[in-house]
């Protein structure tokens, strides 16, 4: 049983209501939220410190610009926050920003987290044709019937944690077939519970996981499967992968939007990759031919064993790339295989350390011949 | 450790305390982070200033410093050395502009105040950053490379040789002495040449500090002021490898080629000479006409390629006048005339010998467009009228130009040439024998035209830079805010080496990445601002540094 | 044991060049200087060819490393009176005048000067201007501390009880009560860097100097274009209007002193971009009867000026004489006379010795050419007669400013050289 | 200017590689830089060919550029010069970022031996992907179009190949293939040092034939590209004067860097708007935040594309690869050649014509840049 905050206003209004509440008590230094921040109606995410521009927040715009992870490590990479800082993240960016806080990215200290049962978000490309806007009633639709949305991030609609972990207020979407009149919001932490008091709503009590998610959860688990099956990533051998990767273009769009690639350089990027003449010398001598730029597959590979562990499934690196690789599917298959291993799940709880941190005697006794 | 910042203001009696409420500053600046002690001063700049600075540094245990006080061209370094005798590094102080740049010009008490505030604000928001950058020091070798055996690289090495320095003399032919061996006398005294260059040729020979090398040649320098290696090549075909601690290049000069401008008809008629070539027939004792006749007529033409080069090559007017006395010396009433534009004698001697020679019934003869055919010259005059001038024999003068292996030279030196081919010096008027390398000098006719006596003044400016910035056993204290280059990030593009002026960084051909010799660079920064990725960056004045001084400075 | 310490006499670029480099061999430096302030000339300079660098900022740094160096000992107001001993022992007698202000506590803030009652024509400023009579010569004049001019000060010619100047200063550093010094320096070897005076055109009458308003000199252009000058900067006629028409007359006093003083071709070609660029419209004309411009960028120089639009006139036997309300520049041009009206004149005159060269001459017991210039040794351009004693720049013969400095290195190369291996 | 004709036998890139083959079979190259199909036939990637019959799978013109040529050889050449003698074919945008590049030193042209083709525009890759044997046979339209002379150039290509005025050859390179002016009957072999004359004369081409139909075939379509280049441009740039213009037109920018990480020009190893120089404290951001009452993250989205643009316009070859590759599809591309023509006249500037011009920004001339001094 968890206290909830019922606001009589439809979902996003009702989050937007208590954002300004935050700020105008100064409960909150500043906000972080998705936010429309032109007439061309591009979203982006954004810091807000003056409760006026909140009425162009979107918090729970189906879109992903960055994944929040990365923007919030940036923001408390030197130090951390001085003061309380509010910020609506979707539960796969909140586990991405809690794998990088875990290696030292960022820090959770003076932040709030409000986050979502998630829907999923549409890809980037979505938004750039303006179709985004024409979907939001179905979206809607499908949210209330506890539905896999048509048309989200192929991972979305085959994902499994679209329950928070560790927010301290959740906005509960899913199933719930008044969205569009009230605003629930549980409040999971007692911080969360100080930060509202005096504002107006009912309080009451309930139950986060509806029978409407344990449904969605099964649907998704369904989907995923068929996910799999489309590029049958399970049968994809070290040729299905050169296949696969083949018409990557190496641009390391993927590396540069995953919240995980935290790296200042990229060890692909060094000079340590670079190809002197002897390498494509002898490369020729043996196969008389030889892909330029090298380290096609190598990247995606070497990023996979970095990754993986951590791979929250957010979707950024497929909607990026530019030759249209299903990487996060790909991501998402060995991602699992490699945490189920560990039974880790990524930015699940910060205490949690990353299973390649720490030895224990007993393990791996399955590759033990 | 614990930080602990000092912030001293300096009221500058009423410069800055009329213009400024120095109490508002310091209540302001108080509450910042890690600020150990504010207070205000007098005059900081003056004897008991500096005291109670050096005091309060080692009382209080500062670890960072922070002066508001005047411009840093003022009194930065009269600080930093109090930081030193109070024993904390002189780079983690930063100096305030709260005079020039605040009091002084604004007139509003209360704007200035703000923004002193915000100086010294942003200044205590960067000094953080500083690192404690430690003065080096390194050996330096007093020894000379000579490059050149003529006047100058003899002059030279004869000031520079004594028995705590060695001179190695390289001269690429098989004497010392260079051009000046061919010329019987020197205007405008019309001394033998013999009085001036035998004796210091003996010198140089007889002097067990100067190591002369004939037929050799230079093939390599590599180093840098007070540590260069040479490799010499010596006239037996061996390779020296010769360790100095700067090296003089006197190389001397060409001549313009005449045949160049056909109507001279250099080549072409008998009895056309060059001025080099009159100097030989002259020491010779036989001034003939090819036709062994001695001349009765003679044209002396000025500014033979004087357009061509686009400069006066300075010494030709002179010298003409010599070939006059030359010439009425040997057959008094043969006719001389010099063809002239423009008549240069600067200084205090030559206006005198130019109206000698004229008094010997030399003529002068302004005149434009010369074209010289058999045994007659066509010309403009002043007044734009055609007259032709028979003479027997012609001498032309051809501009002065850089020898033929300048640009080898140069290339191998690292130093650079001039427009016109010249060896450029530092600065076009406070360095005129230095280069854009440190510890590479240029002397005589090498680095522009000139007579034998500045020539001799750039020999002894050369040993007067050596002299006093190279002193046996006195160490190097190279400059300690000097660039570095991140070999991680570094691709290797070299705009960096294109935009060194000092020759202070280096390419890694193996690495692949530009290197930065931390002893010749100066830290004017140009590597760090051309650098498009930041992999070079200046100490004490870096990226982030600068930014976070001027966040805060418009906070 | 022979001294190595060095005594150099006159602070301008030669001076100043030399002591640093002695200062920089660990020499002890003493420099003598006849005014209050240090640069000499070159500080009179906005621009200096060939190219067109600002002077005062091109020689600062200079100035600022020689008053902090702790080698050098600068002695202002100072004046050698004898000279014993012999080459590296010299003895050397010194009278230093007070300056009656203290060059530690003052940190010239120019308060004192602004109260003084006395005004009296500002002699660095070709007495363009007026000064107090206690002053610096111009903003940015170094050492940054004024001095009072006893010969004008009413507290040391009347004897009045005048203390505005004291007043006025918050650091106390004005002290009436400061006197006149005569030191007793040891020296090994002594330096002559005296440089020049410029040849009074008064003496050559045809010019009209003195005789028409606005004839003026080289310095008194110089002066009238140097932003820290008595114009701010400005280029005015007398009634306060701008010149329309200029002429430069080259070669002042050239017959008279029997020399070519070897600078006034470039600088007066200098000029040309001085005038264009505070009057683009004004016209110009250089009289002149052969180019000097010897060297390996001159003649570039020459070019580029030509371009910004100037008449350059070969011309005899130039006069400047009165027509109408007016100036007009008399000549013989190709054998014909010609006559050109202009509103400015600016003359070139003669670089030649300074007044003092006679005295100082005979106190340091070295020769003089017939033309008055310190005698070099044939061959030996830096050195005198008079072992360990050395002479550079315009003190021993017209040139410019990078010849000067490249002498008085040579200079210190030879009193290196030479004092190599006595004691420091 | 003389040149070889050539017959067409079979296609133009038929031809071409036959030739080229035959290059390797005579050693006059060791490997051949050129693109082939990958082996799912849905991409195109840069070979270094040895083994001849690679050659079969291999495209002269294909329609994809996926990979910038001069990354490809940047790749190959940047640790040193290379010992093979390698022919690369490429794209004429393609070999003036070479010749920019080896003015970096991220390329060592030593035995490196440049062919450069007439070029109609590529396809954007997005398209292409949508059904590649499709684009394969609509290329090839493309193709024709173009040989065929008409002015007007296919709509599919990137939209910077539609405007491209630098389709055909630069000074700077060997040889040069002309396609343009026999309607695909014949092409030129057009070359521009003796190097390339010895070679092909060694496969029998000999350069005396008459090439003003190519030339005549160029300047038609430039004339016409010219134009629409100027028009296009003028149409373009009230989206990006002013700062709050150029705010909104980037508005979409996520930031990922792809179009820095595609683009031949921008060869550094760390972009600087990667670097940790402009990772600033939070208080910097809230700072920021608090004076507008919000701030955008992340903050430098704009003086990325501002900083990129002041580091590569002088040497931009306007060959599309960013805003292929851009997710949000944002018209860097046509963007920054707009900027890139006005700087680059600055200097009178054109990228990649030859080896010899010095990079503006590294040669300092003392009277320079009059028209952007303030009086």
């Amino acid at each position: 049983m968890a206290n909830i905050l019922k606001i009589s206003k439809n979902a996003e209004e009702g989050l937007r209501e208590l954002l300004r509440f935050l700020l105008e008590k100064k409960r909150v230094k500043a906000v972080f939220t998705l936010r429309k921040i032109n007439e061309n109606s591009a979203v982006s995410y954004s810091l807000i410190t003056d409760s006026e521009m909140l009425k162009d927040a979107l918090p729970l715009f189906p879109l992903m610009p960055q994944n929040a992870g990365k923007l919030l490590s940036r923001l408390t990479l030197k130090e951390h926050l001085l003061e309380p800082t509010a910020a609506v993240v979707r539960p796969c960016e909140l586990r991405a920003f809690i794998e990088l806080v875990k290696r030292k990215q960022g820090s959770l200290d003076n932040f709030i987290f409000i986050s979502t049962t998630c829907p999923g978000t549409y890809p980037l490309e979505l938004s750039t044709n303006g179709d985004i806007w024409k979907k939001l009633p179905e979206y809607e639709m499908c949210v209330k019937e506890g539905d896999i949305v048509p048309d989200i991030r192929p991972v979305c609609q085959a994902c499994e944690h679209f329950i928070p972990y560790s927010a301290d207020m959740t906005i509960a979407l899913i199933g719930k077939k008044d969205v569009d009149k009230s605003c629930e919001i549980f409040l999971n932490t007692e911080k969360a519970e100080k930060l509202i008091e005096g504002m107006d709503g009912e309080l009451s009590e309930g139950e986060l996981e509806t029978k409407e998610i344990k449904k969605l959860h099964s649907k998704r688990q369904e989907k995923k499967k068929e996910l799999f099956k489309e590029i049958n990533v399970e049968s994809l051998g070290l040729s299905g992968l050169i296949e696969t990767f083949g018409r990557c273009i190496g641009c390391h769009g993927c590396g540069r939007v995953c919240p995980i690639c935290y790296c200042v350089l990229c060890d692909f990027d060094s000079r340590d990759y670079e190809c002197e003449p002897s390498t494509y010398e002898s490369e020729l001598k043996k196969r008389g031919g030889m892909r330029v730029p090298p380290n096609t597959v190598l990247y995606q590979l070497g990023r996979l064993t970095h990754v993986s562990v951590s791979c929250v499934g957010c979707g950024m690196c497929t909607d990026v790339c530019p030759a249209d690789i299903p990487i996060s599917t790909i991501f998402l298959k060995v991602g699992e295989e490699v945490q189920n291993l560990f039974n880790y799940i990524p930015g699940k709880s910060v205490e949690e350390a990353i299973p390649l941190t720490k030895y224990e005697k007993e393990e791996f006794a399955e590759v033990e011949d | 450790m614990e930080e602990k910042i000092g912030v001293y203001i300096c009221e500058c009696g009423p410069n800055i305390a009329e213009n400024v409420d120095i109490d508002k500053v310091i209540n302001v600046v108080s509450s910042l982070p890690s600020v150990g002690i504010v207070e205000r001063h007098k005059l900081l700049c003056s004897e008991d200033g500096k005291k109670f600075l050096k005091q309060s540094i080692q009382e209080h245990g500062l670890t960072r410093l922070v002066i508001a006080a005047c411009s840093p061209k003022q009194h930065e370094a009269t600080f930093m050395k109090v930081c030193e005798e109070a024993g904390l590094n002189p780079h983690l102080f930063q100096l305030v502009n709260i005079r020039e740049q605040c009091a002084w010009i604004i007139e509003d008490k209360e704007r200035a105040t703000d923004r002193a505030t915000r100086y010294v604000r942003a200044a205590l928001r960067r000094i953080p950053y500083h690192q404690p950058l430690e003065k080096r020091e390194i050996d330096c070798n007093p020894d000379v490379l000579v490059i050149g055996g003529g006047i100058t690289g003899i002059e030279t090495s004869l000031l520079l040789a004594g028995p705590d320095r060695k001179v190695y003399l390289v001269e690429k032919t098989s004497f010392l002495g260079g051009k000046l061996r061919e010329f019987e006398k020197l205007a405008p005294g019309m001394e033998s040449t013999d009085k001036l260059l035998k004796h210091k040729i003996k010198n140089v020979e007889e002097s067990e500090n100067i190591k002369v090398f004939t037929n050799a040649e230079v093939k390599g320098v590599i180093g840098f002021l007070g540590n260069f290696i040479a490799v010499v090549k010596t006239g037996e075909n061996e390779e020296l490898e010769i360790k100095v601690g700067s090296v003089v290049v006197a190389t001397g000069f060409d001549l313009f080629d005449p045949t160049k401008i056909p109507r001279y008809g250099y080549s072409k008629f008998d009895d056309v000479y060059t001025s080099l070539e009159f100097e030989k027939m002259n020491l010779n004792g036989k001034i003939l006409l090819k036709n062994g006749q001695p001349p009765k007529s003679i044209a002396i033409i000025h500014c033979v390629g004087r357009e061509e080069r686009g400069y006066c090559s300075a010494v030709c007017c002179s010298y003409s006048l010599k070939f006059a006395r030359y010439l009425k010396a040997r057959f008094p009433d043969v006719k001389v005339s010099n063809l002239y534009t423009e008549l240069s004698v600067p200084g205090k001697v030559y206006q005198k010998f130019y109206e000698e020679t004229k008094a010997m019934g030399v003529d002068f003869i302004r005149a434009r467009e010369i074209e010289i055919k058999e045994k007659v010259i066509k010309y403009l005059t002043e007044d734009e009228k055609e007259q032709n001038l028979a003479v027997d024999m012609v001498i032309l003068t051809p501009a002065i130009q850089p020898s033929s292996d300048a640009s080898k030279l140069a290339e191998m030196l690292k130093i650079s040439q001039d427009e016109k081919g010249f060896f450029a010096e530092e600065h076009e008027k406070l360095g005129p024998v230095s280069t854009s390398m440190e510890g590479i000098f240029i002397a005589g006719c090498a680095q522009g035209p000139r007579n034998i006596a500045d020539s001799i003044i750039q020999a002894e400016a050369v040993a007067g830079k050596i002299l006093s910035s190279i002193i046996p056993g006195k160490k190097l204290e190279p400059e300690a805010r000097t660039s570095e280059i991140s070999e991680a990030l570094c691709i290797g593009c070299q705009t960096c080496l294109e935009v060194c002026a000092y020759g202070a960084i280096y390419f890694d051909e193996i690495k692949r990445v530009s290197v930065v010799n931390e002893i010749l660079c100066r830290g004017c920064g140009n590597c760090a601002a051309s650098c498009p990725s930041g992999a070079a960056s200046l100490k004490h004045f870096t990226a982030t540094q600068i930014h976070q001084e001027v966040v805060e400075a418009l906070r | 044991m022979k001294n190595g310490d060095a005594l150099v006499i006159g602070a301008g670029i030669a001076g100043i060049e030399a002591s640093l480099l002695l200062a920089g061999a660990g020499r002890k430096v003493y420099l003598i200087e006849k005014t209050s302030y240090i640069g000499g000339n070159v500080i009179k300079y906005e621009h200096v060819f060939p190219n067109l660098e600002c002077a005062t900022c091109m020689v600062a740094p200079k100035q600022q490393e020689l008053l902090g160096n702790e080698n050098i000992v600068l002695l202002t107001l100072s004046e050698v009176l004898d000279v014993k001993g012999s080459s590296g022992n010299f003895v050397v007698k010194v009278s230093k005048k007070a300056r009656y202000v203290d060059l530690i506590t003052c940190i010239g803030c120019s308060a004192c000067f602004e109260s003084c009652p006395v005004s009296v024509k500002n002699e660095f400023e070709e007495g363009l201007s007026e000064r107090k009579a206690i002053y610096i010569p111009c903003n940015g004049a170094l050492p940054n501390v004024p001095a009072i001019d006893t010969k004008n000060c009413l507290r040391f010619t009347k004897g009045e009880n005048c203390q505005t100047c004291k007043d006025a200063c918050m650091f106390d550093a004005v002290d009436y009560n400061q006197k006149d010094e005569e030191l007793e320096l040891k020296v090994g070897a002594i330096l002559v860097a005296t440089g020049f005076s410029q040849y009074d055109p008064g003496n050559t009458p045809q010019y009209g100097y003195g005789k028409f308003s606005d004839v003026y000199t080289a310095l008194e252009l110089e002066r009238m274009f140097a932003s820290n000058g008595p114009t701010g900067g400005k280029i005015k006629l007398k009634n306060g209007e701008h010149p329309k028409s200029v002429a430069i007359l080259h070669c002042v006093g050239r017959k008279e002193k029997g020399y070519c003083s070897t600078v006034c071709c470039m600088y007066s070609l200098k000029f040309v971009h001085y005038l264009k660029e505070k009057l683009p419209e004004v016209k110009i004309y250089e009289f002149y009867s052969d180019l000097c411009a010897p060297g390996k960028s001159y003649q570039k120089f020459y070019e580029e000026m030509k371009e910004k639009g100037v008449d350059i006139i070969r011309a005899r036997e130039l006069k400047v004489a009165e027509e109408g309300k007016g100036m007009v520049i008399k000549s013989i041009l190709n054998g014909k006379e010609d006559s050109l009206p202009v509103d400015m004149v600016i003359l070139a005159p003669a670089i030649e010795p300074r007044e003092d060269a006679p005295k100082l001459a005979k106190v340091l017991a070295i020769p003089r050419d017939e033309h008055g210039f310190f005698r070099e040794e044939p061959y030996a351009p830096v050195a005198t007669p008079r072992e360990g004693v050395f002479i550079a720049g315009c003190a021993q013969d017209p040139k410019d400013i990078q010849d000067s400095v490249a002498q008085s290195e040579a200079a210190v190369g030879r009193i290196l050289a030479t004092l190599r291996s006595w004691k420091g | 200017m003389k040149g070889a004709r050539v017959a067409v036998k079979d296609s133009i890139e038929k031809t071409v590689l036959n030739i080229l083959s035959k290059a390797i079979d005579k050693k006059l190259f060791d490997v051949i830089l050129i693109p082939i199909m990958v082996p799912a036939g849905d991409s195109y990637a840069w070979v270094l060919a040895q083994d001849k019959s690679l050659l079969d799978s291999a495209s002269s013109l294909p329609p994809i550029m996926s990979v910038q040529g001069a990354k490809a050889l940047s790749s190959v050449t940047r640790m040193g010069k290379t010992n093979k003698k390698i022919a690369a074919l490429m794209r004429p945008c393609e070999i003036r970022a070479v010749i920019e590049l080896s003015k970096l030193s991220q390329i060592e042209l030593d035995n490196i031996f440049l062919i450069s083709m007439d070029c109609p525009g590529v396809l954007p890759l997005k398209d292409w992907l949508k059904d590649p044997t499709k684009g394969i046979n609509s290329f090839r339209k493309v193709i024709q179009r173009f040989v065929d002379g008409d002015p007007e150039p296919d709509q599919s290509v990137r939209p910077v190949c539609t405007i491209c005025h630098r389709f055909y050859d630069s000074s700077a390179v060997d040889l040069h293939i002309g396609i343009l002016g026999k309607k695909g009957e014949y092409i030129f072999f057009i070359p521009h040092t003796t190097q390339a004359e010895t070679i092909f004369a060694e496969l029998g081409l000999s350069f005396k034939d008459d090439i003003s139909h190519w030339q005549n075939g160029v300047d038609e379509v430039l004339k016409q590209r010219k134009k629409k280049r100027s028009l296009v441009q003028e149409e373009l740039k009230p989206e990006v004067i002013g700062l709050d213009k150029l705010l909104d037109t980037f508005s979409n920018c996520i930031n990922c860097h792809i179009c820095q990480s595609v683009c031949p020009i921008c060869y550094c190893r760390q972009c600087y708007f990667d670097s940790d120089k402009v990772k600033q404290p939070p208080d910097d951001y809230l700072m920021r935040a608090e004076s507008k009452g919000n701030i955008s993250l992340p903050p430098d989205k704009i003086l990325f594309h501002l900083g990129r643009m002041s580091h590569m316009a002088l040497s931009c070859v306007g060959c599309g690869a960013c805003e292929d590759a851009c997710p949000m599809s944002i018209k860097v591309a046509q963007i920054f050649s707009l900027i890139a023509d006005r700087s680059q006249e600055l200097f009178n500037y054109i990228p990649g014509e030859s080896l010899e011009e010095p990079l503006p920004l590294r040669v300092f001339e003392e009277d320079e840049l009059h028209e952007v001094e303030t009086p």
